[in-house]
């Protein structure tokens, strides 16, 4: 019940802001000098009957009632550069390739990250804790175009073990999803081991401890709970933005997903597919935030729901 | 009857029997030095061999971003078409690129933009993410909603049209730059903040030190950061790469540094797409950049634990 | 089957810290009968906690680390085995109830699951099955409505109660030897008394035998059949309660004792405590750590540890007084008068 | 000159915690008492009976649910920003709980010295010379100073937070069972300090514990709280030699006697019942599931604590009626 | 060297599970289906497979398509195409007046006209675009169901590649009623009549195409599948093909260029590509446009460019330029360009000759009043995004900054907005380039006309325009590229262009795909006749 009103003054609240974001947005980025519109070859004339075409001719808050308008219906409008196509239906036919290789590089990411972490603080300062800082060096120091690009060469091109692009079959998802995840990985278990070691020397653990519990109930049922804390403020955005669509591995690996639309529609100046992807991701982020909150306050009683 | 000592050796000497009684005062021997806890971290830091290392590739690094470029001679941004796409030689350390550059005083001078940017932008994004953070969790409530959701307003809102909107604005260049990549650098940390002061606000000592008419900056500053100084740190650390890394891509997208200016984050972008040709143009930047991060992840490391007077050397 | 249900020897515990070795624990040597109580006692800071903790290996390692020493629990030399075997010890045969319950039980977890986890763990028992004999131990433990306790958090419930879910973790599994310390500091007498006479009647009806590490002398009184004294890491003495209350032969046990109001006594006096501090543990000196405070310190005493004296039935204590050398001093002590300084250098 | 006289009045005062399902937690209920200066008034009862809540409600750390705390006359409600400031000074707290109350990024010199920082009392230097007369003050040395909180023993620590209280030249204090984790004779010492500060300093105590030959040894006056209110309140030898309350009866019963062989001779009263849950109190007297005298009228009524006569405040009398 | 000799088992195997299946990558994705909306290659080589114009051309030969045969008046004004007896995808019949729709539509819709200026050769067709003249006047009539008659402005000699050319390729112009401006945007909102239909489109991903069992060649044609595949990285497509999951890669990126460059499957093409420095007369400031308008200071930044050094250090697979009209365009008279006329190293010199730059410089400082060229302002100078064109530019800049102490302040944009400021917004040097729509010298020419399409330098050439005019009017083919050459002359030493080099496309074909077509107009890469050996 009170989870209930909770959540409902959430929606309401993130409803609110992102009719904001949707309204600031969508005249700053008519701010922006430059055209969808333009073509190297484009006739003077032809440009301004493109315009009165699409309704760009009027003064911009009219244009933006009409957007509103068809918002209301679920309609985010047409896109500019991919002609003739919905943005609904570019979103439609693009996030499942996102969601699916994101939610696999969480998972791949959550599970070694935790695990990684967790060795590390108990290893301290031995072999595994070096390991995992190597992990960390080379998941935040390389970034994922290199990575990309070097799994795809080391497992496909040199070993042959998987298929080196394309997104059609289950070994087609692993480079991108070690691809992807690494970088988050490595965030994970450094955070892990951070605030592990924070947990590992306090009394109620020496009480589970004394309890004649396994290491892995001590872990998993203690340590880890109070641990995750930090990790999980963190998930929030970065599940939200990774199985949104990330721009750079579905380049390399060639997977049709949604990340290339958040930088090619605003290279393109393509204004409805920015809105349009601005609040699909928006009300994405706001999702997961509001996950992070109700998990925070399930984690750790002593918070409760913060309004 | 004579009694042994706990060794079970004898004590032979009559006068040890002599009285002396209570001497309270020569009770306690405890050694140390008078310090404090920073100075005393920063003692356990100095001693921390790991971190020492950390310090002193960091400072080759920075060290070698000045002298380097003039180390070798030549101009970082001097062309020689004559003399491009060379190896390793006696003349170029490094090698020279596809207009003939010296690579090593390219790596240099690419360093000296990279550190440059990559501290200052960490650190302001993680000033402001640590206060905003702590305003948020700390007053909690309505103002600790709102911010959040400014927060995530921000989070949402696309970063290239951002990033465009400035540019608009305030032109190409490195603090142009360095405000972009703070715009939104500092969220995350914010996040952070916010959530682990969220649990502090209950610990006894905060209550304690609130109850002694302790004001809210003070028990943020003294109290609550101290004790999330752990989670700042590697959210810093992973903070630093981000800015390098975007500089780059900024940079191609005309509001990062401007020609003829250069950095690792450049190079590496521009190794990249030559990596079938002169795959050492991407080694060598690559290389440069893990050894950063790999000095900052040992001074994390080492400051985390410096920082933690709980931690065994 | 041995008679001895533990039996501690020559048993050291350090801290590796930045500042040093702090040496919390120096060669204790003790035994405990099965079904017998001992009681701890001793200056805070003296290792109590530290040395019994150190039994099963509870403390985090780094930094503590154990010296030397044996333990021989029911027969088998325990202070080699490692995690995996201690697991069938821990919490099985050997329990603790800890000290601080505020930190001690886990924040986030609810009462229930912390203290049915136990029962998981080692006894073949359905979730059902363990989550009843759960309320039936928080309701043997002294705790209120523990059918609606079981699903609160730590946070919930007062100090008292939060002691008391200890306790009843810890007799979840009726150890063979159960580890109090300081059990019922957090507590007010009336639990106090339920609390000690539920382990008392565990005691008695499962021959459990219990370390009651406590500062309340009139517990010890009620509860324990020998006391150890430690002070500085070390056992000063030890011996059964009423030679431990009524003759006691070492200087710190008859401080402590004196230290202790009385219901009767006068309250305008002020109570007599022991001037000075503790001993730092990172130098801890050579001879008898309470020398310093000891108001019958000789010389010796600075500079040599005493060994044992043997005062028959088990009394034993670590003092140069007990040496026939020590003379007039030692007189002094037993007629519990102050030693009037001679005066010469 | 009798509102002068008293630093400390507590009028009603009720301290409510909203817990899960939307039930309150009377944790305190509808409690008046004063304290006079320089006078030790003890709080002793059931563990979970509001004695924290209480000390912390009057410390200002929880804002009362209703009622008014009057601190030298001023109540709370009325106080300003300054007014709040120099109470937050004056009126100190020595915590519970040992260990989670010292910062343990801190040295116990940071640690003591924060107060005078906060309060801009002396200079640096004498700030450094204040915490090694505060620390040999409560027992400890001055090479404890540079050491951290979880170095220290559960005694050792709770004299640092004693000596952090008194930085402040606080004129009450609120100690919340500050001697519980301490050893008999750092107990003594402490409660010797204790005493010896109220003689030269003019201190006021509300000394809350669970060990009451202590409390005896300590306390003018005495009040015994179950479950949220105060059932008896006088001085501590009335207390001991004539109590009024059942509860209060049973409490004393309970006291272990330090002396082996008086104690294994003593069988101590032990409840049939338990406590009820705070969260839903029985209508009438709360302790009557549990009162050996109770009768058909304790169910249904309330009692209110009320002068007995002579300053002997009960709410009810029957102990002594029966004995 | 590649893997595909090793790999060709591989991708022999791939191909026959899925049962004859090409699979190609391309690097952008095509615009639509519908002609008229995109004509870079990309979107070239997918309409090629779907729908079929008049004629085709394949390897650089005209063939007939759509249109049996055709014949062409003496005056070179009117072409007659006899249509062939062929079916759209849905079963209905290609008629003469489906292309007379369409070239109508193109000309007349608002949505998207930005190629409508493609097929201005026909007569009245520019008129028909501004709106002066009524779509009946089209030069383009049916005749009867199977007979349509094209007539012309001029007796443009390029006639033949653009009728093979995807600008004028038929559509379905009754279907556009139904599905508006989404038509050609999905597979399901379009009907072809190519050899191959489009099965499926996912965007941003891939297009499939099957066999067309309909097509009039059916016979001809040997592939049953072939898919469009969108891979923009050029390190994944090289990863792609070297594992055999493509059979042909368009080497995009010359960085990519060494590493095939002697594979027996690699081949050059011709791309037509231009590129050059214009400088705008406009300039960004007052002070800055009368220095960009200064002879002496084009000649100064031209002439301290080593053009021949940079393209072999920079771009090896490209050649150094110093005219306007590539060389490899035909010449009309059966050859190309470069035969008969060559201006190479004659306005502008192939190496650098700093002398000669400071030579200049020190001129336009004199005729403008500058002491030294450090006392002039910066210049803005700007270019699209990329790795490359930073490389690139960061070479101008430090080139003119070295030899004639000239500042640039270099300035990167998006395509969106790169058009937008060479267009409208204030600038003084850019880098820009041009590919040929038709197989004709004139395409290099026609853009310098200030008075529509693309020169926005300021620049204004009565002289220039009136000769292109009479050139296009000129019987003779020779008359007329003398003219041409002429022309070419007038913007060498008077429009404020500094040529730099010409582009060359590169591919590898894997050895198992054979009879890959590849154009420099009409369909870049055809694959119609495209089989496995
Ligand atoms: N982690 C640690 N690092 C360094 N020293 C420690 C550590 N833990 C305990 N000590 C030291 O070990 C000694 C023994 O501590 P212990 O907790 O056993 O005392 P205790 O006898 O249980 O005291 P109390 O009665 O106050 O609980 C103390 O001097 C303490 O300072
Ligand atoms: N913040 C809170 N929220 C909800 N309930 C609380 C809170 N703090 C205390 N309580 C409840 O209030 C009651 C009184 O608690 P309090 O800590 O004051 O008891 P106490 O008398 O100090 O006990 P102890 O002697 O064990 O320390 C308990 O039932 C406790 O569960
Ligand atoms: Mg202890
Ligand atoms: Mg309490």
């Amino acid at each position: 019940m009170k989870l209930l009103k909770f959540i409902l003054k959430r929606v309401v609240v993130s409803v609110i802001m992102i009719f904001c974001l949707v309204t600031i947005s969508f005249f700053l980025v008519k701010l922006i000098p430059g055209s969808p519109f333009t073509s190297e070859k484009m006739q003077a004339g032809n440009k301004a009957a493109i315009y009165a075409y699409y309704g760009l001719d009027k003064p911009v808050y009219e244009q933006y009632f009409t957007y509103m308008k068809n918002l209301l219906h679920g309609d985010l409008g047409t896109s500019y550069k991919i002609r003739g196509v919905t943005v609904n239906e570019i979103i439609r036919t693009a996030f499942p390739y996102s969601l699916d290789l994101g939610m696999r590089a969480v998972a791949f990411a959550l599970t070694m990250g935790l695990l990684l972490g967790i060795v590390a603080a108990y290893q301290r300062g031995k072999a595994m804790d070096t390991f995992t800082m190597i992990v960390a060096i080379i998941g935040t120091s390389v970034p994922s175009f290199i990575m990309g690009f070097f799994v795809q060469y080391l497992f496909a091109v040199k070993l042959k073990w998987f298929p080196p692009a394309e997104y059609t079959s289950f070994a087609h998802t692993v480079l991108p999803t070690f691809a992807l995840g690494l970088g988050m990985l490595a965030t994970i278990a450094k955070y892990t081991r951070t605030s592990m070691l924070e947990v590992i020397s306090s009394d109620y653990v020496k009480t589970a401890d004394a309890k004649g519990l396994s290491k892995f109930r001590i872990i998993v049922g203690h340590q880890l709970r109070n641990a995750l804390m930090p990790i999980i403020t963190l998930l929030g955005p970065m599940i939200a933005s990774v199985i949104t669509g990330t721009f750079v591995v579905e380049n390399v690996f060639a997977i049709p997903g949604l990340g290339r639309h958040y930088v090619t529609s605003v290279q393109g100046l393509d204004y409805t597919l920015i809105t349009g992807l601005t609040i699909f991701f928006a009300a994405f982020l706001v999702l997961m935030n509001l996950l992070v909150d109700i998990v925070y306050a399930l984690i750790d009683p002593r918070i409760g729901l913060v309004e | 009857m004579e009694l042994m000592d706990l060794n079970g050796s004898a004590v032979a000497d009559p006068n040890a029997f002599a009285f002396v009684g209570e001497q309270p005062d020569q009770a306690d021997r405890l050694g140390g030095p008078g310090q404090t806890y920073l100075q005393d971290a920063m003692r356990r830091f100095r001693e921390n061999k790991a971190a020492v290392a950390g310090v002193i590739i960091l400072c080759f690094f920075v060290v070698m971003s000045f002298l380097g470029p003039v180390l070798s001679g030549y101009q970082y941004n001097t062309s020689n078409l004559l003399a491009a796409n060379q190896g390793v030689s006696a003349q170029h350390w490094f090698g020279t690129d596809d207009l003939g550059r010296d690579i090593w005083a390219r790596v240099w001078k690419g360093g000296q933009m990279s550190i440059l940017i990559g501290v200052v932008a960490a650190l302001l994004q993680g000033v402001i993410g640590v206060l905003i953070g702590s305003i948020a969790g700390f007053v909690g409530g309505r103002v600790d909603n709102i911010i959040m959701r400014i927060v995530e307003f921000l989070m949402a809102f696309p970063y290239l049209v951002w990033v465009m909107l400035l540019m608009m604005v305030t032109g190409s260049g490195v603090f142009p730059m360095i405000l972009a990549l703070t715009l939104t650098g500092w969220l995350s940390m914010a996040r952070l903040v916010r959530g682990q002061i969220l649990s502090l606000k209950h610990e006894d000592y905060v209550v304690a030190a609130s109850s002694m008419g302790g004001g809210s900056r003070r028990i943020i500053l003294k109290h609550m950061i101290p004790n999330m100084m752990g989670i700042i740190i590697v959210n810093m650390t992973f903070a630093i790469p981000g800015a390098i890394f975007s500089e780059a891509f900024l940079s191609f997208i005309g509001i990062g540094i401007s020609s003829p200016q250069t950095s690792w984050g450049l190079l590496v972008n521009m190794g990249m797409k030559q990596i079938y040709a002169y795959p050492t143009r991407l080694l060598i930047p690559c290389v440069c950049i893990s050894l950063t991060m790999l000095s900052l992840q040992l001074i994390g490391d080492g400051l985390r634990d410096a920082l933690d007077p709980k931690l065994r050397r | 089957m041995s008679e001895q249900i533990l039996k501690v020897e020559h048993f050291s515990v350090s801290f590796d810290t930045y500042a040093g070795e702090v040496q919390a624990v120096r060669d204790v040597s003790f035994a405990l009968n099965r079904g017998e109580i001992l009681s701890i006692v001793g200056e805070s800071g003296s290792g109590k906690s530290v040395m019994t903790q150190s039994l099963v290996k509870l403390l985090p390692a780094p930094p503590a680390r154990i010296k030397s020493g044996k333990v021989i629990f029911d027969g088998q030399d325990i202070s080699g085995y490692r995690f995996k075997q201690l697991r069938q010890i821990k919490g099985q045969k050997i329990a603790y109830i800890f000290q601080d319950p505020m930190t001690s039980l886990n924040p986030t977890v609810k009462i229930g699951k912390q203290v049915t986890e136990g029962l998981l763990a080692h006894a073949s028992v359905s979730r059902q099955e363990a989550r009843r004999k759960a309320v039936e131990l928080l309701r043997s433990a002294g705790i209120p409505n523990p059918d609606k306790r079981m699903e609160q958090y730590p946070h919930e419930l007062s100090g008292g109660m939060r002691q008391r879910v200890m306790i009843a973790i810890a007799i979840a599994m009726q150890p063979q030897l159960l580890v109090a310390d300081e059990p019922t500091t957090a507590l007010d007498v009336t639990i106090q008394s339920q609390i000690l006479g539920t382990i008392k009647d565990l005691n008695r009806s499962l021959g459990m035998a219990v370390i009651l590490i406590t500062h309340d002398m009139g517990v010890v009184a009620g509860m324990a059949q020998r006391v150890m004294v430690m002070y500085g890491g070390r056992v000063v003495e030890s011996g059964a309660v009423r030679d431990i209350f009524y003759h006691s032969a070492h200087p710190y046990t008859r401080s402590l004792l004196a230290a202790v109001p009385r219901l009767d006594a006068d309250s305008t006096a002020p109570l007599e405590h022991i001037v000075g501090s503790p001993p730092d543990m990172l130098a801890p000196p050579a001879g008898c750590p309470f020398a310093p405070r000891c108001r019958y310190a000789m010389e010796v005493c600075r500079s040599h540890m005493p060994g044992r004296t043997e005062l028959g039935d088990g009394h034993d204590t670590y003092c140069w007084l007990c040496d026939s050398r020590a003379g007039e001093t030692a007189q002094a002590f037993l007629r519990g008068e102050r030693v009037v300084h001679s005066g010469t250098e | 000159m009798a509102q002068n006289d008293l630093i400390l009045e507590v009028e009603h005062l009720c301290q409510h915690f909203s817990v899960g399902g939307g039930a309150t937690l009377k944790a305190v209920d509808d409690v008046s008492f004063f304290i006079r200066r320089r006078e030790i008034v003890g709080l002793v009862g059931e563990s979970g009976c509001g004695k924290t809540t209480l000390g912390r409600t009057v410390k200002q750390i929880y804002k009362p649910t209703s009622g008014e705390v009057r601190f030298n006359g001023k109540a709370f409600s009325q106080m300003d920003k300054n007014d709040r400031r120099e109470f937050s000074r004056r009126a100190q707290m020595i915590f519970q709980d040992p260990y989670s109350s010292l910062d343990p990024r801190m040295t116990v010199a940071e640690i003591v010295a924060e107060g005078m920082e906060i309060h801009g009392m002396y200079t640096e230097a004498r700030r450094r010379e204040r915490v090694i007369e505060l620390l040999n003050l409560v027992g400890l040395s001055k090479e404890h100073a540079n050491r951290f909180p979880h170095e220290f023993s559960g005694g050792q620590r709770q004299r640092v937070g004693i000596a952090r209280a008194l930085a402040l030249e606080p004129e009450f204090l609120v100690c919340d069972e500050p001697i519980s984790a301490l050893d008999v004779s750092i107990q003594a010492q402490i409660v010797n300090l204790f005493k010896e500060l109220r003689e030269k300093l003019g201190l006021t105590y509300l000394f809350i514990a669970h060990d009451l030959s202590m409390v005896k040894y300590i306390s003018d006056r005495i009040a015994v709280m179950y479950l949220g209110r105060i059932v008896e309140l006088t001085t501590s030898t009335e207390l001991y030699r004539n109590p009024y309350h059942p509860y209060t009866e049973f409490l004393l019963s309970a006291i272990p006697v330090p002396d082996p062989d008086l104690e294994s001779g003593r069988e101590h009263v032990r409840l049939a019942k338990e406590m009820p849950s705070p969260i839903n109190l029985p209508e009438g007297c709360s302790f009557y599931d549990r009162c050996p005298y109770a009768c058909e009228a304790c169910r249904k009524n309330k009692m209110e604590l009320r002068d007995m006569g002579g300053g002997h405040w009960s709410a009810c009398d029957k102990a002594r009626k029966e004995s | 060297g590649t893997k595909t000799t090793s790999g060709s088992s591989a991708a022999g195997s791939s191909a026959d599970a899925s049962g004859n299946t090409l699979k190609v990558a391309l690097k952008t994705e095509p615009i639509s289906m519908d002609p008229h909306v995109g004509n870079d290659s990309n979107t070239s080589t997918a309409l090629s497979l779907a729908l079929e114009g008049l004629l085709n051309v394949v390897n650089g030969e005209v063939q007939p398509g759509m249109a049996e045969k055709y014949e062409v008046s003496d005056d070179g004004l009117v072409y007659t195409f006899h249509l062939r007896d062929a079916k759209w995808q849905d079963g209905k019949a290609v008629t003469a007046q489906d292309f007379v729709d369409t070239y109508v539509r193109m000309l007349t819709r608002q949505d998207a006209m930005d190629l409508a200026y493609l097929i201005f050769p026909i007569k009245n067709a520019a008129a028909v675009n501004e709106g002066t003249k009524d779509a009946a006047e089209l030069g383009c009539r049916a005749v009867d169901e199977k007979t349509l008659e094209i007539t012309l402005e001029a007796a443009y000699p390029f006639m033949v590649t653009l009728f093979a050319s995807s600008a004028m390729l038929p559509m379905r112009c009754d279907l556009v009623e139904k599905f508006g401006t989404a038509y050609g945007s999905e597979a399901d909102k379009f009907v072809g009549n190519g050899p191959y239909i489009l099965k499926k489109w996912s965007h941003s991903d891939r297009m499939e195409f099957e066999k067309n069992p309909d097509y009039w060649n059916a016979q001809a044609i040997k592939l049953e599948k072939i898919t469009l595949l969108l891979v923009s990285d050029d390190n994944t497509m090289k990863n792609m093909y070297d594992t055999g999951e493509i059979y042909f890669m368009d080497l995009t990126d010359p960085a990519m260029v060494p590493s095939y460059e002697k594979d027996p499957n690699f081949s050059y093409y011709v791309s037509g590509g231009v590129t050059f420095i214009v400088l705008s007369h406009k300039g960004s400031s007052a002070e800055t446009a009368k220095i960009t308008s200064n002879r002496n200071f084009l000649m100064a930044l031209s002439s301290s460019i080593d053009r021949e050094a940079l393209v072999k250090a920079m771009f090896p697979t490209y050649q150094p330029f110093t005219g306007v009209i590539n060389p490899g365009i035909a010449d009309g008279m059966g050859g190309k360009w470069g035969d008969n006329y060559d201006v190479t190293d004659q306005y502008h010199k192939l190496k650098a000759d700093p002398e000669a730059a400071k030579k200049y410089i020190a001129a336009a400082c004199k005729e403008l009043g500058y002491a030294s060229p450090a006392d002039m302002p910066a210049f803005d100078f700007f270019t699209t995004s990329g790795e490359q064109q930073r490389t690139l530019c960061e070479y101008f800049q430090n080139t003119w900054l070295e030899t004639l102490g000239i500042k640039a302040n270099l300035r990167q944009l998006e395509f969106a907005q790169y058009y937008e400021n060479l267009y409208g917004a204030p600038y003084d040097i850019a880098r820009t380039g041009w590919g040929p729509d038709y197989d004709d010298p004139f395409t290099y020419l026609d853009m310098w006309d200030s008075r529509g399409g693309w020169n926005k330098t300021g620049w204004v050439g009565e002289n220039y325009y009136t000769l292109i005019t009479k050139a296009n009017q000129q019987k003779d083919p020779k008359a007329r590229d003398d003219m041409f050459f002429e022309a070419e002359k007038i913007l060498l030493t008077e429009a404020p262009i500094i040529p730099l080099y010409m582009s060359r496309g590169a591919c590898v074909v894997n050895p198992a795909l054979k009879n890959v077509s590849i154009n420099t107009f009409g369909a870049r890469f055809d694959f119609r006749y495209a089989s496995f050996s």
